[in-house]
């Protein structure tokens, strides 16, 4: 980190102010924690210089200096000269230092954090049951193709609530029926299931087919397949006592019609 | 409860919802009537007519929503053109995934999923070009059925869609408790990553 | 435009945004200034407060959002099906605490001053939206910072930071005893080796 600069002017102002910090130690602690700084990358040069040059422009203005900020002072130019002078051994004994004052720096923070925890939880309280609701389309814009991305992870989420929506309110028993049956009966896949059941004789009228049916799509699969047979020539509906018989007369369709025609 | 509580309630609810609620799953919660709930919604409707207030009331067949005053659509475009299009809403996600999982569907599934109408929320995503139709289904009113689109892909940052995480069996007794495992390992993962990119 | 026009305009417009919006635009739309904008805000709000609406209109920073009354909190989430949002944990209100004061901050940062990891929890709250990240800091390695977002401050039922509770000074005193002693130590080894080399 180079050329860091200590705006000491936008932190103490004038005497009165001065005197709000108790101690030097407070002030460098202040210094840190207004310039965002960690202590480990402080250069204590820059800091000082800034500090004298600050001490002398309060004489000029005539205010007292205190005895003890004088002794902050001397603290500095003495740790000064050591990190200029210092061996190896001796860096580790600074660093010593500096770890201390960062952890002492920590634990302040953490204590008077701990000691609003409370009232902010107080205050949450109702902040966290404000529900916002998601924005209107807006009737022209140019483009409105999506241009986010997601996490696959984000899908399950989404599907964890659909499905789980039942346990909230209705307890257990709606979960099992949550995932309805596909729906879609296939045209192609009724018709080689009809041939199939015409050819081993499962059935022989058309309402004995519609019986076989499970669902209501299904059933309505069933008639659209016999319909596609016949025009086909696959199958012949012929009445006999008033029941409509179906018979398997050609060969399999080489092409079955599609499931989905559009 | 009385009558303005059954109002507000309605306001929040419809407010939160953002797409149509039906008045019977308000009455369900608010130990009333369907009938109450409408007659509640067309006062609150009509004063916000009568008001001139920047939203409406509307009721659509069984349902009611919240929307923004006609007359209000040039302030609000104005106001809002500039603003990033919205990132999708918990409703769009949850009918993304449906369709994600269980392609092609109808309109009709999604609702029989989700339990609430969906058609609202279906047409946003078709207009951002994250679902498309992709032909008709075969039975009666042949309903239009949708599947992902080639932006989904892009938007999950896939390449196709067996690469997107396997949904366990849900019809299965423990197939939410599953999916949460399935959920918490994911995002197991995703934390040591971001731990070795730190 | 009168008082009216402008309050159900910013109504509208704050509904169809259903995100925060910038008094500042709102204001540039209507021809009128911030001040009038958050001034029939307030109005509104008063307004919606009073007659015990299901909707607020909540202030935030420059931003002006609309969201559902806390109380019908629970009628929501029983008519759309939607989990209760779950409370703020210790640790997460900790976590909250240490962006909110401090901020910009580091992950380092917040573990260093808690003294335990909380990529968890800082997690978490990303994932809430209470804090977002807003750049990498330049030093080695750079490191993501965060702050806390505008939801952190509707949440807090604040309208900006500095009406966050006053922290307390909670200085060690035996600060300045302490830098003193490791200076004194320093100096003692010094006068040591002197004596060795003399």
């Amino acid at each position: 980190m180079e050329n860091l600069t200590f705006h000491l002017e936008g932190i103490v102002k004038s005497r009165d102010e001065m005197q709000d910090f108790s101690g030097p130690l407070n002030l460098i602690l202040m210094l840190l924690s207004k310039n965002k700084i960690e202590i480990r990358d402080l250069h204590i040069s820059e800091i000082l210089d800034q500090y004298l040059e600050y001490i002398s422009k309060m004489k000029e203005m005539d205010l007292d200096v205190a005895s003890e900020f004088v002794q902050m002072a001397s603290h500095l130019v003495y740790l000064k000269t050591r990190t200029l002078l210092a061996g190896e051994e001796e860096i580790s004994e600074l660093e010593e230092l500096m770890n201390s004052l960062e952890q002492l720096k920590c634990h302040d923070a953490y204590m008077s954090i701990k000691a609003v925890t409370s009232e902010l939880a107080a205050k949450a309280e109702q902040g966290i049951l404000l529900f916002s609701k998601t924005p209107e389309p807006l009737k022209k814009t140019c483009n409105k193709t999506y241009t986010y991305s997601h996490e696959p992870q984000e899908l399950l989420a989404a599907l964890l609530s659909v499905f789980s929506r039942g346990e909230i309110s209705r307890g257990e028993e709606r979960v099992g029926t949550m995932v309805p049956k596909r729906i879609i009966y296939g045209v192609r896949e009724k018709c080689s299931q009809l041939i199939e059941i015409l050819r081993c004789g499962k059935a022989h009228t058309l309402s004995e087919l519609y019986l076989l049916s499970r669902s209501r799509s299904e059933l309505i699969a069933t008639f659209i397949s016999v319909l596609e047979l016949c025009s086909m020539g696959s199958l012949e509906i012929t009445e006999s006592d008033g029941e409509l018989a179906v018979s398997f007369i050609g060969e399999v369709p080489a092409v079955l019609p599609e499931l989905v025609s559009d | 409860m009385d009558n303005l509580e059954i109002r507000s309630t309605i306001e929040a609810v419809l407010f939160a919802a953002g797409e149509p609620v039906p008045a019977e799953r308000i009455a369900l919660v608010l130990g009333t009537d369907t009938d109450e709930v409408f007659k509640c919604a067309k006062q609150l409707a009509d004063e916000y007519s009568y008001q001139q207030r920047g939203i409406r009331l509307v009721r659509m067949g069984d349902s009611l929503q919240l929307c923004s005053s006609p007359e209000f659509a040039q302030s609000i475009t104005r106001v809002l053109e500039r603003r990033k299009p919205p990132k999708l809403s918990q409703s769009a996600l949850e009918v993304l995934a449906i369709c994600a999982y269980f392609q092609p569907v109808t309109r009709a599934y999604v609702d029989q999923v989700r339990g609430v109408d969906s058609s609202y929320t279906m047409g946003l995503l078709l207009e951002r070009g994250l679902i498309e139709p992709c032909g008709k289904l075969d039975v009666t009113g042949r309903p239009s059925i949708y599947k992902t689109s080639e932006l989904f892909l892009r938007t999950m940052a896939i390449t196709n869609l067996s690469e997107l995480p396997k949904l366990p069996d849900m019809s299965s007794g423990d197939g939410v408790a599953q999916l949460k495992s399935v959920i918490d390992a994911l995002k197991s993962d995703e934390t040591e990553q971001m731990e070795i990119v730190n």
